[in-house]
């Protein structure tokens, strides 16, 4: 139990969740997406992986707001290994 | 300091009861509820997208501000998610506090706020069509029906 | 355009169905609530009295001025009357309009105006002594209690 | 049936009817008074008729209002006869 909690950690480690809704999600086809970790990852740098991936997702950019563990952040914010980031248009709840 | 995100139908009551204390004399109650129609178009039905943790999360922070701000009692945020007819209420936020004022300024406050910063999205389905609306009153701009080119 | 003077328990359930509207995407509910302390007085109870014919012509006519001047969609204002204990509600104002900034802006002006013009007065009832209150928030002047002389 | 109706028609026009509320209710041990009716009667007059036969409701007189038949009314406003005049003393429902 140990040896295979400590595997599933080192996993998460080395990848960084990407979060997807509303018109993201239709756009991509999916929800969700994973990524290898890179040192040094940024808000922007991420969000230019994911782009690169998936160039529909190309359009978004310039409204898009970014989440890191569901917190608001800018360009410049850290992106740790197994942070999750949600990539969030503008909303319109209520 | 009730928050929730549901696909469930959303109860006033319930809201009621979970904000009210001896020292409240005001209770105020908004609801958002599914209009037939938006910007001109007649709406058939809403379907609502989340990121239900965060948008909890945001929430709560937004009905703790509130507290600071005005000074109400307490909270109670519920939003709805999934397919919503029109007519059913898909924001439904209230506030108990010891005077009428505050509780009118807070719950105007807290909705807009919600409005611009809890992660919800909205999908209108018009007979021709559907559109993710972005941003609290966009027309929005993507996957527009023809009709409306 | 539902008004009503009640001595039964103000159901909210009721008041929103009675505003509901397809065209409406707001409703806005506020419940005046005996609190169990007013002007630094602990509150045993409250007891209501009203002239119910003229306080529902009132009513009414402050609802229709509402739908006048702010453009709301429909309204229901229930007053309740008799012995009132803390956390019960004697005011329920629910107004539908299409977009929220109207629903508070006019149910703050439809509670403060009831507050004002509708003949209905209560009474404070503590431990040692009752008094009817006069005007919308007065400590009142007639009938204190030897303790607060 | 139709004298019936006349004669209590006729009883009507001759009297206006007092109705008390609250703290002049309390004073006053009743809730509604009976007075004749006179020529040219104003609120004013009504009123002063109702506090001469009731004494102890002219300390409210100062903060008073008076609704003729439902409607807020001034001093100088006419009292017909078979009216129904209440007296209002400051609001304080909600």
């Amino acid at each position: 139990m140990a040896s295979g909690a400590g595997w599933s950690l080192t996993i998460r480690r080395m990848t960084v969740t990407i979060l997807l809704f509303a018109s993201l999600a239709e756009a991509a086809g999916t929800r969700r997406l994973e990524l290898a970790a890179e040192p040094g990852d940024t808000v922007a740098s991420v969000r230019d992986r994911v782009v690169s991936a998936h160039p529909q997702l190309a359009r978004f950019v310039p409204t898009l707001m970014v989440a890191v563990d569901e917190v608001y952040a800018t360009d410049d914010d850290p992106v740790p290994p197994g942070a999750t980031v949600a990539l969030i248009p503008p909303v319109s709840g209520g | 300091m009730l928050v929730r995100v549901t696909d469930l139908p959303l109860d006033v009551n319930e809201a009621i009861s979970a904000v009210e204390t001896p020292s409240a004399g005001a209770v105020n109650v908004f609801l958002g509820v599914v209009r037939d129609n938006n910007l001109g178009r007649r709406v058939g039905h809403l379907v609502y997208d989340a990121y239900p943790s965060m948008a909890e999360r945001v929430m709560r922070e937004l009905g703790e501000e509130a507290i600071e701000k005005f000074g109400i009692l307490d909270y109670a945020i519920f939003h709805r998610t999934g397919k919503l007819a029109i007519g059913e209420a898909s924001l439904l936020v209230t506030i108990s506090s010891g005077h009428r004022g505050e509780s009118f300024e807070a719950g105007h406050w807290l909705v807009n706020s919600i409005k611009k910063r809890v992660p919800v999205w909205k999908k209108e389905v018009w007979e021709d069509g559907e559109e993710w609306i972005e941003g609290p009153e966009s027309l929005g701009i993507q996957q527009a029906p023809a009709s409306m080119r």
